[in-house]
């Protein structure tokens, strides 16, 4: 008990941001329409390509000796990519129709 | 006072007060005579206004007993000989068209307040017969327009063909021209009204029918909300414009008066033979000469094709609502007039001043003496 | 001051997710929020070559040329109705690159950090199974795996055991990379297990979850290097992620428990009500229709009888003229015998003031439906049922019809999938292109006046 | 093809084709006669004939020269003569009543199309006369009741006083009793409307009326939506029902028939007696013995105080729409029957067989073979 | 321990504070909101109390007493309509409160922790101005204070100084305590500068931009001492409170710039339209108008010549049904020569199906108006204007008119002050019980309609 | 400018909370009917009270013996309790028109 205490108290700003990065990520969408909820499931996804970053560091970091690491993060990095890109991409076309309003009044 | 109701001589249908009046005015202290069979046409039988508080009485007891006589149609020289001075006429009797009448009745020392000589004033307006019986003719010229119409007023669709709504023009958008625009639009026409007056634009669009427009129209605020002469080269603008409309138009009602002079014609011999086969116009300016070329009054006529309905004793044709309307109108004249059962001719009120036509032996209505 | 800045462009990315999340959910808005969240990701690579000691650039370049060509490629090929399975592809390369950071990774770790070993592991599971239930969730959707019934206590073993070995691997004193490959290979099974006894109908909600668990994988991995952008990004995408599958799984009617944890067999509560025998006619809510009506170029309302029983004369005329304002041409198609006597319909639309202009026979509506965008179709039945031209046994075969489904797309408001007035089904009703909008006419159009209103 | 159209006796003014249909009838190779005036009453001349390609000829020509000849009319023994074996007559014939008229007309060996027989089916729906005319008698019913009615039908509340709204009520809520609904509606009337089928509640209520309700009714769904016979107690209890709607009613329009029956009495005297007076009664079931004690066909009488209505020849009353819609009706009838310009008399078309009275020298109606 | 616990009880305490505010932004849970907001306070206050080394514990709980006992008493006896003035009251104290802290902590800073002293600075400033502010905005609503035009120069200058004071304080090698209070009296007066000159009409605005600025104090304040339930609340008020200010601005059709910064002389756009020699008409928005109908208990419509010309009689209809929905009871009076036509008003009402029983008649309608709790007068003018009773000059003296005012409330909806048909202005504008919501009508019952279904 | 950023690279955390906070502050009343536009603003002003915290910290670590800290302190907790409590009963009162919704049909 003491423990979690401990390290909640010694964690509080992780434990704020945490919890404030979740308020906003509720926040955020709660109101979304029904029709937005393909696409930003998308555009969620390609965020979620965000591991591309950790995909870099970690093929960055590896020894250029090490060639079964560097196959795995060359897959890392190459996968993410997809994930981050074709994600980007096909949000945006699904987005398509929302491009021209018409003209209101 | 002894107030005494006369039988309407044929055609008329109407009666001057209403059982509902006849109670609140006994009630009041007065005696109400009637004569026998008064109410009749008007589906109000003598028992309804014995109920109310009347005694029934014949013709020439009521006119030698009463002494204030309702009759709406102006009495017969044979009537007016029972009359004695100092007697009271209530009636619609058009003073400034029966110049004659109105001298010899002088004579005879009756007061005549004549209804449609009230001053449309705000504070007259429930007393304005003009306006109510206005409001009878405009909604029954449409029914009348639409029973003698070989064709639908409202749009249908049907597995028997597309039929086209009737196109309505309302010529004159006064009292009777808005009632007109309001029953049409109701029974599903397609309307379109003309006024010289451009005021009464949004009048007409606030009923849902639409404006036509003439520039160039006069309007004089001073006439109190009447029309006055226009210009020439107006009245020549205005024809051509009309005779687009009319010509398309399965129905034309026309209510355009000018007071105190003819109507204007507005719809000529050649602009008839232009119009569809079929098509019907209601003249409800019949009575002063009429807006058509080769209107009859009170008649009904086909030229080219066209008919052409003449009758301007509308309020006629509605008895129960018409009498009830015009006698509310009368009762709420007599308020100004009668305290209790006393009368109070008072020459100071605006509205006496206006409707008094004769008062002790002497015209003295302004307009007539002018 | 490089790392200083780096943690400055990490910020400003977090901040640039959270405003492209937050204008995403705004239709107006959407495009330009894709644009921003694009932008924040463009930057946290950016900046994330700039992590010291950074080497390898030359295949990390190589590694990203070719993923960003099949990405651009696959995205821009693909077939609007093929984008869900697309998207649940690419949420399971997410996945997969987040399992494969937590391989290598895990050959570096120091054993005795404990902390950083859970996250390991919990990043090794979840990337797993995010990447192999993705997979199954694309291979449903199109239509190459089937359902399969699973038993829930095997599943649960599956992952039980995935996680034992988990435990095992950190509590150990060296390293047991073998222990670890076993790891990822029974969460991968996990993966499959879990996916395939869901119903194909229920797959966008299941993508929404595994795109959620990604997003934990992120943070997991964002935590793993305490990097800020991907744990940041990762806790957003985890939460609105599960908001959203929430919200997913209610607007169809469905809780996500049952989705997850019933089988599809008996899954199809709803489905029934527009059931005719293996025909399943397709629903639309209120707010999708809304979308369609704004967007569209041309409406054509179709009355019939129901309109009049609704009373909803006035309603219709209201969302033509919100529509109108919309730039949206509306006209109504007006079938001889609609309604329950002749004019039926013109009496209603008149009693609204609907102009005459706008009321189209039949005919010449049947000549216009092709140009039109959207055809509603409020309480007629009889008279746009295609069995009058197709089926010579039918007791209304012969009477001329609306031939509505020339159009692009048909809402059919109705209350239920009853007959109208000659007692018959209607094929209209299960046509690729036609949406049932079920409930009172008069309530409905008022529903979607207000959605209307508010776009 | 001959086709032929005969100018009908008075006082029908209706005409059998419009000159649309004739155009189109010619296009398609048809020739097509025309008696001299024939469509005058309906406000259609000779001219707009010839333009649409008939050629004008007198009666005896188009008689004796024409392969199929349309008279709404039943032709009188006259006409008969002049007709050879194997020619088409196209009319409104209600063989279930002119029983003796099926004999001779078989005799002669024409072939007789009646257009009211047309199975009332969804295929025949643009061929249905009794539903065309049925919504003109619905609407002229209700202006018929507006003219004659001493009252208003809107409400009003004017400076003369608040005119409370007419009260409607509808007897018999088929094809005219719903248009006579709809009508009374515009006109800002109260409607209520009452039939021995409960189905028609709802469609009653689709129009805004309200539905007077007599528990028990029986339906016959085999009936093809016509009404069937009801029980003695059921016809208590509506009697009942109804007269408290029709005393408090200004105007009631019944429209109630049983095919192949006298009309059922659904007003009796005593419930005209304890009417207001003024009220009208319109009875579009004149022609069949009326719904209303009283009724006299095609006259107007005052029972009461109450003025019953029998005008059954409605649809003669608005002869250019009602031409119309016939006119559609037999030219839906003949895109079944002629292919171009060629006869094709198929017996197995449902409606052909149930359109086709006589042929061939014999009676072929089933209905009168039973 | 201790400190840990505290920390965790803030924490608690702020989210707290987040479902607080969120919960309060819903009409249904508002309620709750406040209370989970009022629970999250005193947690955090309870927590506080065990901070290490706290003395004067008895001092403290008397304050707190007293200010408890102030506090519930003012709120539980103040009226109904004098609430947004004692809102303002309670403002004001927080930002006392905050100056105050300032003031005492200012003799316990280490001089030269230039951080620590900006902050503390910002605290007295900031407190100063949002308590002064708030004394002003509260007497403008009570009606005390008058509005004053304000050299706009002037009030910058005032605030310069005392932040160039500020400045030099913080420089100063030691600490000058008079400087400070010279500070603090400019920051007041700075306050009062800034509110004099804005409209009362705008107070509310006024009210909502310094109740955030108090936000910021507490935050500032948290700064101050490292205690995060201070800075994350004053972030969450101060934030909250802006996005108000400018939704508020909003609804009233003003810009928070144009509230702030032009003196109420030339501010009066709109007020300028309901003025008559020095009668000035009171204005009443949409949304309040639809507040008041909703929880009525009988409203009456009485329609004019304005409802024809606007064409508004399906809107009317639309917002008797809405309200009765709501258990509102609604009728129309008619008064005879409404319109331009005997029985205008009947065919009007009759198109868009309004039911006949709902139509009184006047006089009928004049007993039933005592008993109604609003009148909403359409476009209708001189049939309610009471010159037809009083004014024995007036043209239509004579006529008798609907006497609205002897309703509880009267709003009239046309749009501008002009006059109607007899061309005289209306006394009834005037009233006291009167409000005049401006516009076309037919716009004006819409938005009535889009406001009352969201209650 | 260097000392900008390093100050914002230090501070990261409390800039991560502060940005989260401000966004959710943002959101979370972003879609406030107008109605509520008072009783929130009430509201916030009763939470805006929270420097009563800071105000019993000063008065409890205020020396006895310092009258004038001590009176200024007082007045602080006082005050600053009075914004409290005040602020949370007037919302409540305001609030009291929503409790019986009345009757939906
Ligand atoms: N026009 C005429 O002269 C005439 C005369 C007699 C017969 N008919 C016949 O009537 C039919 C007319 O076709 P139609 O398409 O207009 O009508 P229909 O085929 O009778 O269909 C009406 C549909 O409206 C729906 N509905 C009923 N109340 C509703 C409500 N409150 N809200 C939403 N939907 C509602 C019903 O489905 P749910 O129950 O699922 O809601 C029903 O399927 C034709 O068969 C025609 O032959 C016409
Ligand atoms: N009923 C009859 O038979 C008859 C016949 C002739 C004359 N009159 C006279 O007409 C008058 C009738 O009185 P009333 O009260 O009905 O009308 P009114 O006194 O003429 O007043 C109508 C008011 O409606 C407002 N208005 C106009 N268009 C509007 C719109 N689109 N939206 C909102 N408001 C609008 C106008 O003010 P804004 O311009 O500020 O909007 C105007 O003040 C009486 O004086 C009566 O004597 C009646
Ligand atoms: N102040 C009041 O309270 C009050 C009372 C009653 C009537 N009025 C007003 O008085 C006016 C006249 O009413 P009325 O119905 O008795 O008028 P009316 O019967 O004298 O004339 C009918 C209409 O015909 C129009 N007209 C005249 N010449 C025309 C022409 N050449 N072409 C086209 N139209 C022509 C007139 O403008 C008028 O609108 C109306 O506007 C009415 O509202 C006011
Ligand atoms: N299937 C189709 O396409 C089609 C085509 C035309 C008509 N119809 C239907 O056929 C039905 C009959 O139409 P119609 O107008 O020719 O009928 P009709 O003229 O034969 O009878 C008129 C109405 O009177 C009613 N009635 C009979 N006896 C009554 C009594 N004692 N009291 C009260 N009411 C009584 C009937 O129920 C009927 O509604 C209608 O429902 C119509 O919709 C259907």
């Amino acid at each position: 008990m003491e423990a979690i205490i401990n390290y909640i108290s010694v964690n509080q700003q992780e434990f704020y941001i945490f919890i404030l990065a979740v308020f906003v990520g509720i926040e955020v969408i709660s109101k979304v329409p029904t029709v937005l909820h393909t696409p930003l499931m998308s555009g969620s996804n390609a965020l979620s390509g965000v591991v591309i970053v950790g995909s870099i560091i970690v093929l960055g970091k590896t020894d250029p000796a090490n060639y079964l690491a560097l196959t795995l993060g060359f897959l890392a990095v190459l996968l993410a990519t997809l994930n981050v890109v074709g994600g980007f991409a096909v949000t945006n076309r699904m987005l398509e129709m929302f491009k021209k309003k018409p003209g209101k009044k | 006072m002894i107030l005494g109701i006369l039988k309407e001589p044929s055609p008329e249908t109407r009666v001057s007060l209403h059982p509902e009046a006849v109670k609140v005015l006994t009630g009041s202290g007065n005696q109400v005579l009637i004569e026998t069979g008064a109410g009749d046409s008007s589906f109000l039988s003598d028992a309804v206004y014995q109920e109310a508080g009347a005694t029934v009485k014949s013709r020439v007891e009521v006119l030698e007993t009463a002494e204030m006589i309702f009759q709406i149609t102006p009495l017969d020289a044979e009537d007016q000989k029972k009359l004695s001075r100092g007697k009271y006429l209530v009636g619609v009797y058009q003073p400034l068209v029966a110049r004659e009448l109105m001298k010899s009745l002088a004579e005879t020392g009756v007061t005549l307040l004549s209804m449609d000589s009230i001053p449309r004033i705000t504070r007259a307006q429930s007393m304005d017969v003009l306006s109510s019986m206005s409001t009878v003719s405009g909604y029954k010229a449409v029914l009348l327009a639409a029973a003698n119409l070989p064709r639908f007023f409202p749009m249908l669709m049907t597995a028997a063909g597309t039929i086209a709504p009737a196109k309505v023009l309302i010529i004159g958008a006064g009292v009777a021209g808005l009632q007109a625009i309001a029953t049409a639009k109701r029974l599903g026409a397609v309307v379109e009204a003309f006024d010289t007056r451009p005021s009464v634009k949004e009048q007409v669009e606030s009923l849902g029918g639409k404006f036509v427009e003439v520039p160039g129209a006069v309007e004089d605020k001073g006439a109190g909300g009447y029309a006055v002469e226009q210009s020439e080269e107006y009245k020549q603008k205005q024809s051509e414009m009309l005779e687009k409309s009319i010509i398309k138009s399965d129905v034309v009602i026309t209510t355009a008066l000018i007071p105190g002079r003819k109507a204007p014609i507005l719809i000529t011999r050649s602009m008839l033979e232009k119009m569809k086969a079929g098509a019907v116009v209601v003249d409800l300016a019949a009575a002063n000469g009429g807006n058509c070329e080769g209107t009859e009054n009170n008649k009904t006529v086909t030229l080219s094709g066209v008919t052409i309905i003449g009758n301007s004793a509308l309020p006629a044709s509605m008895p129960e609502d018409a009498s009830k309307m015009y006698s509310k109108n009368v009762q709420n004249l007599l308020k100004l007039l009668l305290n209790e059962d006393k009368i109070n001719l008072n020459f100071e009120d605006e509205i006496i001043k206006g409707t008094c036509i004769t008062h002790d032996g002497a015209i003295i209505y302004e307009p007539l003496l002018k | 001051m490089i790392l200083q800045l780096i943690d400055i462009g990490y910020l400003v990315a977090v901040v640039l997710f959270i405003l492209g999340i937050k204008l995403m959910s705004h239709p107006e808005s959407a495009r330009k929020g894709n644009s921003i969240a694009l932008a924040g990701m463009i930057l946290a690579i950016a900046v994330s070559f700039f992590t010291p000691g950074l080497d390898n650039i030359v295949l990390i370049l190589i590694a990203i040329a070719l993923g960003t060509v099949g990405g651009l490629y696959s995205a821009k090929t693909v077939q609007m109705t093929a984008m869900p399975q697309l998207v649940s592809f690419f949420n399971g390369m997410g996945g997969a690159a987040a399992a494969l950071i937590g391989l290598v990774e895990y050959g570096d770790l120091a054993i005795d950090d404990i902390g950083k070993g859970s996250v390991l592991m919990a990043s090794l599971i979840i990337g797993s199974v995010s990447f192999s239930g993705s997979m199954i969730a694309m291979g449903k959707l199109q239509g190459v795996v089937k359902d399969i019934r699973v038993n829930k206590i095997l599943a649960f073993l599956v992952l039980g055991l995935a996680i034992a070995l988990a435990v095992y691997v950190l509590m150990a004193a060296e390293p047991k990379p073998l222990f670890v490959y076993g790891l990822v290979a029974l969460a991968l099974i996990y993966g499959l297990l879990f996916v395939y006894p869901i119903g194909g109908a229920d797959m966008p909600v299941v993508i929404s979850l595994l795109n959620s668990l990604t997003g934990v994988t992120a943070a997991t991995t964002g935590l793993l290097y305490d990097n800020k952008v991907m744990l940041m990004g990762g806790i957003l995408v985890g939460s609105a992620g599960l908001l959203l599958t929430l919200l997913m799984a209610k607007a169809m009617n469905r809780s996500v428990s049952n989705i997850l944890f019933t089988s599809f067999g008996s899954a199809a509560g709803t489905a029934a009500a527009g059931q005719d025998g293996d025909q399943v006619a397709k629903e639309i809510n209120t707010y999708d229709s809304a979308i369609l009506l704004a967007y569209a170029k041309r409406v054509v309302v179709v009355p019939g009888y129901g309109l009049a029983v609704a009373q909803a004369q006035h309603a219709v005329h209201d969302l033509e003229k919100i529509l109108e304002e919309k730039g949206v041409e509306v006209t109504y198609g007006i079938h001889p015998v609609a309604g329950r006597m002749p004019g039926h319909m013109n009496v209603l639309l008149a009693e609204s003031d609907v102009s005459y202009d706008k009321l189209i026979e039949m005919d010449d509506m049947n000549e216009q439906l092709p140009n039109t965008d959207v055809v509603m179709v409020i309480g007629a039945n009889d008279v746009v049922n295609p069995a009058a031209n197709d089926d010579p046994s039918s007791p209304i075969y012969g009477m001329p019809i609306l031939e509505v489904n020339r159009a692009t797309n048909v809402i059919v408001i109705k209350r239920s999938m009853s007959s109208g007035y000659a007692g018959i089904q209607n094929a209209l009703f299960f046509d690729p292109k036609t949406r049932m909008l079920f409930g009172d006419a008069k309530k409905v159009l008022n529903g979607l006046v207000s959605e209307v209103k508010n776009m």
